[in-house]
C-alpha cells in the first residue's frame, strides 16, 4: 500500500502534464485513504477520500481550466536539489531510528492521554465514536479553530476572486461544459437528492459511525457542485445564492461559537456542554449535535462559495478574453 | 525652594519650543527673557544634586551643581545672551529654535550628574547644532553639516560604548574622574577628544564653523568645544598625555591659519589653538592650571565670540569674508573696527585684556611644573595667535588696501552684543578677581606681576614690529594669502623655506591621506551596493523554490548538528 | 528493525518528493501538488503513530478491548481540513496571478516583474 | 465574567469576524471591528493586570482537565505579547477608517475586515493557548488570513508575494506539525506543561532532537530569520500599507513569542542548548540578518521595502538576544519585541499616511515631504531615531540591554557589531530625512494652490500614528513597565520554566 503511494508520488514528480498529475494526486488521495482504513483510522479515511480524491482534484481542475494544463519544462538545478533532498531525507531517517516501532502498543502515545479517551469517553460523553468524542468535546476548541480555518479560506478566496456578479442568464457561459450529456443529466438529477440525503445521514450519524459535520458538509457541497457543473453556474447560483452562502458560512461559525458562549453564560467554561441541560450527558449530546451542525453548514457553504468563486473567475476571464 | 532648582536646559528647551511657534516682538522678548530667568534660577540654586531619576536599573542625576559646572553654567548663560542679542534680527524660525535647543543642550551636558545624561545631551548637542550649519541652506553647507554630524555622532557612540563598559567596571554612572584606565577610559577620552578637536579629529571644526550663518557661528564657537573642555576637566584632570596633545593643538593650527584666506576659517583655527591652552591646563592638573584652563575657556568664549561676531558683521554687511577681497572697512564701520580690535587684543593676551588674565595662568603652571618645552611651544603659539588673529584679522578686514567697499555699521543689536562682549573682555582684563572668585580652586594667583607683563609685552611688541615692517615693505601681500611668511619674522632662527616646506608636507600628507581614504570608502561602497543594491544578489526577489531550498538546507544542517 | 520503521521511511520519502517538486518545478500549480504531497505524508506519519497492533477502529463496540489511538485521528482530521483550506486559497491566488501576469511559470513571472 | 477573560480574549475577535460578515454596510462594519478590537485590547489590559497580581492563569476549555482537554494558559509573557498584539491591532484598525479607502475597493472592505479580525484572533490564539496542537490550528488561521490580507495589495506583485508566503508559511506550519508529531510519539501528550515535564525523560533521544529541529526551523521560517527571510520583503512591500503596519508589528512578534515559548517553556533551556549548538546558530544567523538586511535596506528605493528589510534586521537583534542564553539577553529580546512593535507600527502607519496622500512609497515621493506633511514626517523621524536606538526612545532601551547582555556574556565583538548595525540604521533612516527635508519636492505645486497631495494626512491616520510615537518616547524615558515586566518574564523563563 505504502509502496504504491510512494510510486504514485514519484510519478507525480516525474510527470509534465498537469492534468495527469492532478488525476494522479486524486489517486494518491484514494490510496492514502485506503491506507488509513487499513490502520483503523476510518474517520480520517472518510475525510481523506472526500478531500484528497474529491474536493482537491475538483478545485485543481477548476483552476487548471483557467490556467492551462501544460507545464514548462525548465527545471531549476535539479541535481543539486535532488542531492540536498536526499541528504536531508537520510538525516531524517537517522532521526527516526529510535522512534517507537510501528503498531507497538506500549509506545508512549498510547499510554498517556489517549487511555482516558478510549476507556472513559463512552461513559463520559456517551457516544461510541471516540474520534467524535475527542473531536467534538475533549478538543472541541480545536474543531472550532478548524471551522474557522475553512471560513478564513473562504473569506480569502472571496476577497481574491469573487466579484459578486452572477453570470447573466442566457449567455454562452450559462451552458456548462457537460450540459450536452443528456444521460448524465438525467442520472444526476436522480443522484443529487440522494447525495444530499446521504450528506444529512453522515451529518447526524457521526456519533455512531465514521462521519460528522465536516464530511457531511463536503458531500453536500459536492452535490451542489455537481449540479452546477451539469446545469450551469447561473442556474446553480439562482438555486443557492452566493449572498446566502456567505451568511450561512458565517452562521455556521456563529452557531458553534454561541454554543460555547451559552455554556459560558450558564456557568461552565467555554464549550462545556454539560452545562447546557440539567442532565450533563444529554447536554453533551445536544452540544455535539449542534456544533456538528455548525461545522456542516460552514463547511458546505464555504466549499460551495469557493467553487463559485473559481467558476466566476472562469466566467470573468472568458469575458475579458 | 522648589522652583529654583530646575535644570537650566528646561528653560532653553521651553524657549526653543516656543520660538518655533512665535514670531516678531514676542519672540524677541521671549528669547531675551529666558537666559535671564534661567540665570537667576541658577544663581539661586545651591550646590547639590537634583532631579534624581530611575532609568532602566540605573540611578540618574539630571541636574548636579558644583563649582566647576556652575562656572560653565554662568559662562553659557552669558554667551547665550550675547549670541541671542546678536542674532535678534534674524527671521528664521528653524535657526533660532535650534540655537535655543543647542544652548540648552550645552547647559544640560554641563550640569549632567551622570554619564548617561551627559551622553544624551552630548548627542543632542550634535543634533541641534547641525541645524545652525544647515541654516545657511546651501548645497555646500548641507554637505559640510553632514560631515559634521557624522563625526559628532561618532563621538557620541564612542562615549556610549565607554559608558557601558564603565558602568560595568565601576558599577556606577556618576561623572567623576575617569582617567585613562582600561578600554572604557580610552573610549571616553577619544569621545571627548573628538569634540575638543584634538589633532587629526579637528577637521569637523574648521570645516563646519566657517560654513554656518554669521550668527550661527557665534553660537557654535561658544558651546560644543567648551562642553568638551568641561568634560575633560572633570574626567581627565592631570592626564599627562593631554599636555602634549594640547601643546600640539596650540601650534599646528598656526600654519593653517596663516595661509588661510577665509577670515572665519582663520578664527576657527585660532579656536583650536586656544583650546590647546585649555587642554594643556587640564593636562597639567594642578589647581592653578585647572583654574587657568577653566578661566581661559571663560574668556575665550567671550573674546572668540566677539571676533566671530565682528567677522559675522562684516559678512552680514558685505557678503564677503575672504581676506583678499576685504580692506578699508574702517571708514564705513568704525565701531565694528574698534570692537574687533578689542577682541583681537584679548585673544593676543595683551595685558589689561581678558586673554592675558587667563592664558598667563596656564603658562605659569607649565613653568612651575617643569614643562619648559611645552612652555616654549605655548610661547610660540602665543606669538602665532597674535599674528594671525590679533593682527591679520583686523588688518585685512578693516585696513590694508582699500577694497572699495562702502557699507554701514551693522544693525544695532549686533553692535550691542559686540559691545557687551568687548566690555566683558576689558572688565575681566582689568579686574581679574571677578573671574578668579568663580574658579573652582582658590589659588590667590596674580597675573599682573612684572615678569609676566614684561615678557608678554615684549613678545607682542616684536611681533607687531615685524608685521608693521613687513607691511611697509609690501612683503605681506593679502592677495597671495597662501604664501606663508610671517613665522620667519617672529622666529628668526627658523628659515622661511623650512617652515614653508613643513607646512607643505603637512598639508600634502593630509590631502593624500584623505584621498586614499575616500577611494577606499568608495570601493567598499561599490562592493556593498553590488550585492545589496536593489538588483543585488541579496535584495532580489527570489523564486519560491530557492526559499524552500534554504529551508531544506537549514533543516539538514540543524539535523546533522543535533544528531552527530 | 526494517518493518517496524518502514512506515516512517516511506513518509520521509514522500515528504522529500514533495519538497523536491516544490523546489524544482517552476509551475505554481505543480508546486501546490508537491506541497499537498508533503502535507499528506505528515498525515500518514501521524496515523501510523496511532496504530496499535491488534487494535480496531476507535468506535466503541462490545467485546473489543483494544482500540487504535483516536487522538492522532482527530488531529489529522483537523490537519486535512487545514490542508484543503490552504490549497483553495493558494489556487485562488494562482488564478489571480494568471489573470494579472498571464502566466503561472515562476521564471516568466520574474521576467515580467523586471520588465516593468 | 472575569474568570473567563482568557478565552474571551480570543473568542471575541473570533466570533466578531463572522458576525461582521452579517452586517453589510462597510461603515458599520468598520465601527464594529473597531469595537471588537478595542474590547480585546481592554481584555488584554485586564489580563495583564490579573496576571501581574495573581500569577499565571489557567483556563480549561470545555471543562476538561489539562492534558485531556485544551488548556489556555496566560502567564506574564503571553499577557505582555497579547497586549502588544491587540493594542497595535486596535490602532491600525482605527487608522483603517479612512486609510483603507484608497487601497481597497469598497465592495471588498467587509471581507477585508472579517479577514483582519480572523488574523487577530489567530495571533491571540497562538499566544493564549497552552496546547501545542492548538498552536498549530491558530497559526493556520492567522496565516491563511495573512496570505489573504497581503494579496489585497494593489500591485500585482502582491499576489506573487502572497503565494510565496503561502508556500513557505505552509511548509513552516507543517514543520511545526511534524515536530508536534514527534513530540507526541515521545510523550503521548500535547499539553505544553505536560510536555515540559515529560521531555527531560527522553532527553538525548534522537526523536526529541529531531522534533526540536523541526519546530525551530518551522518557527524560524515564520519569523523570517535570515536566510529564511526571503518571503518577507515582498510580502511587506506590496501588501496594503495598513496590513503591513499590522503584520510588521504583530505577526513576527508572535513568531518570536512562539520560539521563546517552545524553546524555554516546553523544551527548556537545558535541553535546547544540549541538543543543538543553538546559541551559536542563533547568534550567527541573527548577526548575519542584521548586517545583510541593513545593508540591503540602505540601497532600497522603495521605502516600504526598506523598512521591511529593517524589520528583518530588527528580528536579527531579537534572535541575538535569545542566542546569549542568559536572562538579560532574553530580557533584551522581550524588550525589543515590544519596542520594535511600537516603532514599526508607528513607521508603517506613517508610511500608510504617505501612501494615502501620494499614492506611492518610493523615495522620490518623499522629496520635500517635510514641508508637505510635517507631522507625518516628524513621526517617521522619531520612529527612525528609535530604530537607530537613540536615547529618549524605546529603541535605546532594548539596544542598551542587548549590549549589556553581550558584555555580560563576554562577547565583545557581538556588542561591537550591534553598535555597527545601529550605524547602518542611521544611514538608511538618514536617506529618508535627507529626501524629506533637504530636497525640493519632485513636482512643485504652484503656491497658494492646495492640491490634494499638499495636505497633511487625515486625523484618523495621524492620531494612531502619534499615539504610537508618544508611547515610544514615553516608554523610552519611563521604562518601569517594560523593563520590569520583561525582567520578571526572563527570569521566570530561565528559572526552570513555569
Amino acid at each position: 500500500m505504502l509502496l504504491l503511494l510512494a510510486i504514485t508520488a514519484l510519478a507525480i514528480a516525474w510527470l509534465r502534464d498537469l492534468f495527469a498529475a492532478v488525476m494522479l494526486a486524486g489517486i494518491y488521495g484514494l490510496l492514502s485513504a485506503s491506507f488509513f482504513v487499513s490502520v483503523d483510522a476510518v474517520d480520517v479515511a472518510f475525510t481523506e477520500a472526500a478531500v484528497g480524491a474529491g474536493i482537491f482534484p475538483l478545485l485543481m481542475l477548476a483552476a487548471l481550466a483557467l490556467v492551462g494544463r501544460n507545464e514548462q519544462t525548465a527545471y531549476r538545478r535539479p541535481l543539486i536539489s535532488l542531492l540536498l533532498v536526499s541528504i536531508t531525507g537520510a538525516a531524517l531517517v537517522l532521526g527516526t531510528l529510535d522512534m517507537p516501532a510501528f503498531g507497538s502498543a506500549d509506545a508512549p502515545p498510547h499510554n498517556h492521554v489517549a487511555v482516558r479517551y478510549i476507556e472513559e469517553s463512552p461513559k463520559e460523553i456517551g457516544i461510541p465514536n471516540m474520534v467524535t468524542s475527542v473531536l467534538a468535546d475533549y478538543r472541541s476548541f480545536d474543531t472550532l479553530g478548524e471551522v474557522v480555518v475553512v471560513f478564513t479560506a473562504a473569506m480569502g478566496v472571496l476577497g481574491l476572486l469573487f466579484t459578486g456578479r452572477a453570470a447573466s442568464p442566457g449567455s454562452a457561459t450559462e451552458r456548462a461544459n457537460m450540459y450536452d450529456h443528456r444521460v448524465l443529466r438525467v442520472v444526476s438529477k436522480m443522484l443529487i437528492p440522494l447525495i444530499l440525503l446521504f450528506a444529512l445521514y453522515v451529518q447526524f450519524h457521526g456519533e455512531y459511525g465514521p462521519g460528522g459535520g465536516f464530511q457531511a458538509g463536503v458531500i453536500f457541497a459536492a452535490g451542489i457542485i455537481l449540479y452546477a457543473m451539469l446545469f450551469g453556474f447561473g442556474n446553480a447560483q439562482r438555486v443557492v445564492r452566493p449572498a446566502l452562502l456567505q451568511i450561512l458560512a458565517a452562521c455556521g461559525v456563529l452557531i458553534y461559537g454561541s454554543v460555547g458562549v451559552v455554556c459560558l453564560l450558564s456557568g461552565g467554561n467555554f464549550l462545556d456542554y454539560s452545562q447546557l441541560l440539567p442532565d450533563p450527558l444529554v447536554g453533551r449530546h445536544v452540544g455535539i449535535l449542534v456544533i456538528e451542525l455548525g461545522v456542516g453548514i460552514t463547511v458546505a457553504s464555504a466549499m460551495i462559495l469557493i467553487f463559485y468563486a473559481f467558476a466566476s473567475a472562469t466566467v470573468n476571464s472568458e469575458e475579458v478574453a | 525652594m522648589m522652583p529654583f532648582e530646575l535644570p537650566p536646559f528646561l528653560f532653553f528647551y521651553l524657549a526653543g519650543a516656543l520660538v518655533l511657534f512665535t514670531s516678531g516682538t514676542p519672540r524677541a522678548v521671549l528669547m531675551l527673557l529666558i537666559p535671564v530667568v534661567s540665570a537667576v534660577n541658577l544663581w539661586l540654586t545651591p550646590e547639590g544634586s537634583y532631579g534624581q531619576l530611575a532609568f532602566l536599573d540605573l540611578q540618574l542625576t539630571l541636574h548636579k551643581v558644583d563649582r566647576l559646572s556652575i562656572l560653565f553654567g554662568y559662562l553659557f548663560h552669558i554667551a547665550a545672551l550675547i549670541a541671542i542679542i546678536y542674532s535678534l534680527h534674524v527671521r528664521d524660525r528653524m535657526q533660532q529654535g535650534a540655537a535655543m535647543f543647542y544652548a540648552g543642550s550645552a547647559l544640560g551636558a554641563v550640569f549632567a550628574g551622570d554619564l548617561l545624561t551627559l551622553f544624551v545631551f552630548w548627542e543632542l548637542l550634535a543634533l541641534t547644532s547641525v541645524f545652525l550649519v544647515w541654516a545657511r541652506r546651501s548645497e555646500r553647507s548641507y554637505r559640510v553639516g553632514m560631515r559634521y554630524l557624522i563625526i559628532q555622532v561618532l563621538s557620541g557612540l564612542l562615549l556610549l560604548g565607554g559608558i557601558i563598559l564603565y558602568s560595568r567596571e565601576a558599577d556606577s554612572l556618576s561623572f567623576v574622574e575617569i582617567g585613562l584606565h582600561g578600554v572604557y577610559g580610552w573610549l571616553i577620552f577619544l569621545a571627548f577628544g573628538i569634540k575638543c578637536a584634538f589633532p587629526f579629529f579637528h577637521n569637523w571644526l574648521t570645516d563646519a564653523y566657517p560654513e554656518s550663518t554669521p550668527t550661527g557661528t557665534v553660537f557654535l564657537s561658544a558651546f560644543t568645544t567648551k562642553v568638551a573642555v568641561y568634560a575633560l576637566a572633570r574626567g581627565y584632570p592631570g592626564t599627562e598625555l593631554l599636555v602634549y596633545i594640547g601643546a600640539a593643538m596650540t601650534c599646528f593650527p598656526i600654519f593653517y591659519a596663516v595661509i588661510e584666506n577665509d577670515l572665519r576659517r582663520v578664527l576657527a583655527y585660532s579656536l583650536i589653538n586656544q583650546l590647546g591652552f585649555m587642554v594643556v591646563g587640564v593636562g597639567i592638573g594642578t589647581a592653578l592650571s585647572i583654574n587657568g584652563a577653566v578661566a581661559h575657556a571663560f574668556t575665550d568664549v567671550i573674546f572668540k565670540g566677539l571676533l566671530f561676531m565682528s567677522m559675522g558683521a562684516v559678512l552680514h554687511m558685505t557678503g564677503r569674508i575672504n581676506g583678499s577681497e576685504l580692506g578699508g572697512l574702517y571708514k564705513s564701520m568704525p565701531k565694528t573696527t574698534v570692537l574687533c580690535i578689542i577682541g583681537a587684543a584679548s585673544i593676543s593676551a595683551f595685558p589689561l585684556f581678558s586673554g592675558f588674565v587667563s592664558k598667563s595662568m596656564v603658562m605659569s603652571a607649565a613653568i612651575e611644573n617643569d614643562y619648559p618645552w611645552i612652555w616654549l611651544m605655548l610661547l610660540f603659539a602665543s606669538a602665532g595667535v597674535f599674528h594671525h588673529a590679533g593682527i591679520k584679522i583686523p588688518y585685512f578686514a578693516f585696513f590694508a588696501h582699500d577694497a572699495g567697499i562702502r557699507t554701514s555699521e551693522p544693525p544695532v543689536n549686533m553692535l550691542l552684543a559686540m559691545t557687551i562682549a568687548a566690555a566683558l573682555c576689558v572688565t575681566i582684563g582689568i579686574f581679574p578677581e571677578v573671574l578668579y572668585q568663580l574658579l573652582p580652586y582658590d589659588t590667590g594667583y596674580n597675573p599682573y606681576d612684572a615678569t609676566h607683563v614684561l615678557a608678554q609685552t615684549q613678545l607682542l611688541f616684536f611681533s607687531a614690529l615685524a608685521f608693521v615692517w613687513l607691511n611697509l615693505r609690501h612683503m605681506y601681500p593679502p592677495e597671495l594669502p597662501s604664501v606663508n611668511l610671517d613665522a620667519e619674522w617672529c622666529y628668526r632662527r627658523l628659515a622661511p623655506s623650512v617652515l614653508q616646506r613643513i607646512t607643505g608636507v603637512v598639508v600634502a600628507a593630509n590631502t593624500a591621506l584623505r584621498t586614499s581614504a575616500a577611494k577606499l570608502v568608495a570601493w567598499v561602497l561599490a562592493y556593498i551596493s553590488r550585492h545589496h543594491g536593489p538588483d543585488g544578489l541579496l535584495a532580489r526577489t527570489w523564486p519560491t523554490g530557492s526559499v524552500v531550498t534554504w529551508v531544506v538546507v537549514l533543516l539538514a544542517v540543524y539535523l546533522s548538528l543535533s544528531l552527530f | 528493525m526494517l518493518p517496524e520503521l518502514y512506515n516512517y521511511w516511506v513518509v520521509i520519502l514522500l515528504m522529500m518528493t514533495g519538497f523536491y517538486i516544490v523546489i524544482v518545478q517552476g509551475n505554481l500549480i505543480k508546486k501546490l501538488i508537491g506541497l499537498n504531497l508533503f502535507q499528506t505524508s505528515v498525515f500518514i506519519f501521524y496515523i501510523s503513530l496511532g496504530k496499535v497492533s491488534g487494535g480496531s477502529a476507535p468506535i466503541f463496540a462490545e467485546g473489543v478491548s483494544s482500540y487504535s489511538n483516536p487522538l492522532p485521528h482527530v488531529l489529522i482530521l483537523t490537519a486535512i481540513v487545514v490542508g484543503i483550506a490552504t490549497t483553495a486559497l493558494a489556487l485562488a491566488l494562482v488564478i489571480r496571478i494568471r489573470n494579472a501576469y498571464g502566466t503561472v511559470e515562476e521564471e516568466e513571472l520574474q521576467q515580467r516583474d523586471l520588465e516593468c | 465574567m472575569l474568570s473567563h477573560l482568557p478565552i474571551l480574549q480570543v473568542v471575541v475577535p473570533l466570533l466578531a469576524a463572522p458576525a461582521c460578515l452579517l452586517l453589510d454596510r462597510s461603515r458599520l462594519v468598520w465601527i464594529f471591528t473597531v469595537l471588537a478590537c478595542g474590547l480585546s485590547l481592554l481584555i488584554s489590559m485586564l489580563l495583564l493586570y490579573q496576571v501581574s497580581q495573581h500569577g499565571t492563569l489557567s483556563y480549561d476549555l470545555g471543562g476538561w482537565d489539562a492534558p485531556w482537554g485544551i488548556e489556555y494558559r496566560i502567564d506574564l509573557l503571553s499577557a505582555y505579547v497579547m497586549l502588544v498584539v491587540s493594542g497595535i491591532a486596535t490602532l491600525v484598525i482605527v487608522a483603517a477608517g479612512t486609510g483603507l479607502e484608497r487601497e481597497i475597493p469598497l465592495e471588498k472592505q467587509t471581507v477585508f475586515y472579517v479577514t483582519y479580525l480572523l488574523c487577530l484572533a489567530g495571533l491571540l490564539g497562538i499566544v493564549a493557548t497552552g496546547d501545542i496542537f492548538n498552536v498549530f490550528v491558530f497559526l493556520e488561521i492567522s496565516s491563511l488570513a495573512t496570505y489573504a490580507l497581503i494579496a489585497y495589495g494593489r500591485d500585482r506583485r502582491a499576489l506573487w508575494a502572497a503565494y510565496q508566503y503561502l508556500i513557505v508559511g505552509t511548509i513552516g506550519a507543517t514543520f511545526i506539525l511534524i515536530g508536534i508529531g514527534f513530540l507526541y510519539s515521545l510523550t503521548g501528550t500535547l499539553n505544553m506543561q505536560d510536555l515540559a515535564a515529560r521531555i527531560p525523560d527522553s532527553a538525548g533521544s534522537r526523536t526529541a532532537s529531531t522534533a526540536f529541529v523541526f519546530i525551530v526551523v518551522g518557527v524560524c521560517l515564520k519569523l523570517a530569520l535570515f536566510p529564511l527571510h526571503l518571503w518577507l520583503p515582498n510580502a511587506y512591500a506590496y501588501a496594503p500599507s495598513l496590513v503591513t503596519a499590522f503584520l510588521a508589528a504583530t505577526a513576527t512578534k508572535v513568531a518570536v513569542y512562539l520560539l521563546i515559548r517552545l524553546h524555554f517553556s516546553v523544551f527548556g533551556e537545558q535541553f535546547a542548548s544540549s541538543s543543538l549548538p543553538l546559541h551559536g546558530i542563533l547568534l550567527t544567523l541573527g548577526l548575519a540578518g542584521v548586517f545583510v538586511a541593513s545593508l540591503v535596506a540602505i540601497f532600497q528605493p522603495d521605502i516600504k521595502r526598506l523598512f521591511a528589510y529593517s524589520s528583518i534586521a530588527q528580528i536579527g537583534y531579537m534572535i541575538i538576544g535569545i542566542g546569549f542564553g542568559t536572562a538579560i539577553g532574553l530580557q533584551a529580546t522581550l524588550l525589543h519585541l515590544f519596542n520594535h512593535a511600537l516603532m514599526k507600527g508607528a513607521l508603517f502607519l506613517a508610511l500608510a499616511a504617505v501612501v494615502y496622500r501620494l499614492g506611492s512609497a518610493d523615495i522620490s515621493a518623499f522629496r520635500g515631504l517635510g514641508r508637505r506633511m510635517p507631522w507625518t514626517m516628524a513621526a517617521i523621524v522619531i520612529g527612525g531615531l528609535s530604530l537607530i536606538g537613540m536615547p529618549l526612545t524605546v529603541g535605546f532601551v532594548s539596544k542598551w540591554y542587548l549590549i549589556l547582555a553581550a558584555i555580560e556574556a563576554g562577547m565583545w565583538p557581538v556588542a561591537l557589531l550591534v553598535v555597527t548595525g545601529s550605524i547602518l540604521a542611521v544611514v538608511y533612516v538618514w536617506r529618508l530625512v535627507e529626501a524629506a527635508y533637504f530636497q525640493p519636492p519632485e513636482n512643485e505645486l504652484p503656491e497658494g494652490l492646495d492640491g490634494p497631495d499638499r495636505r497633511e494626512a487625515p486625523l484618523t491616520l495621524l492620531v494612531p500614528t502619534w499615539l504610537l510615537v508618544l508611547v515610544n518616547i514615553y516608554l523610552g524615558i519611563d521604562t518601569r513597565l517594560t523593563v520590569g515586566t520583561s525582567g520578571a518574564v526572563a527570569s521566570a523563563l530561565l528559572g526552570g520554566g513555569q
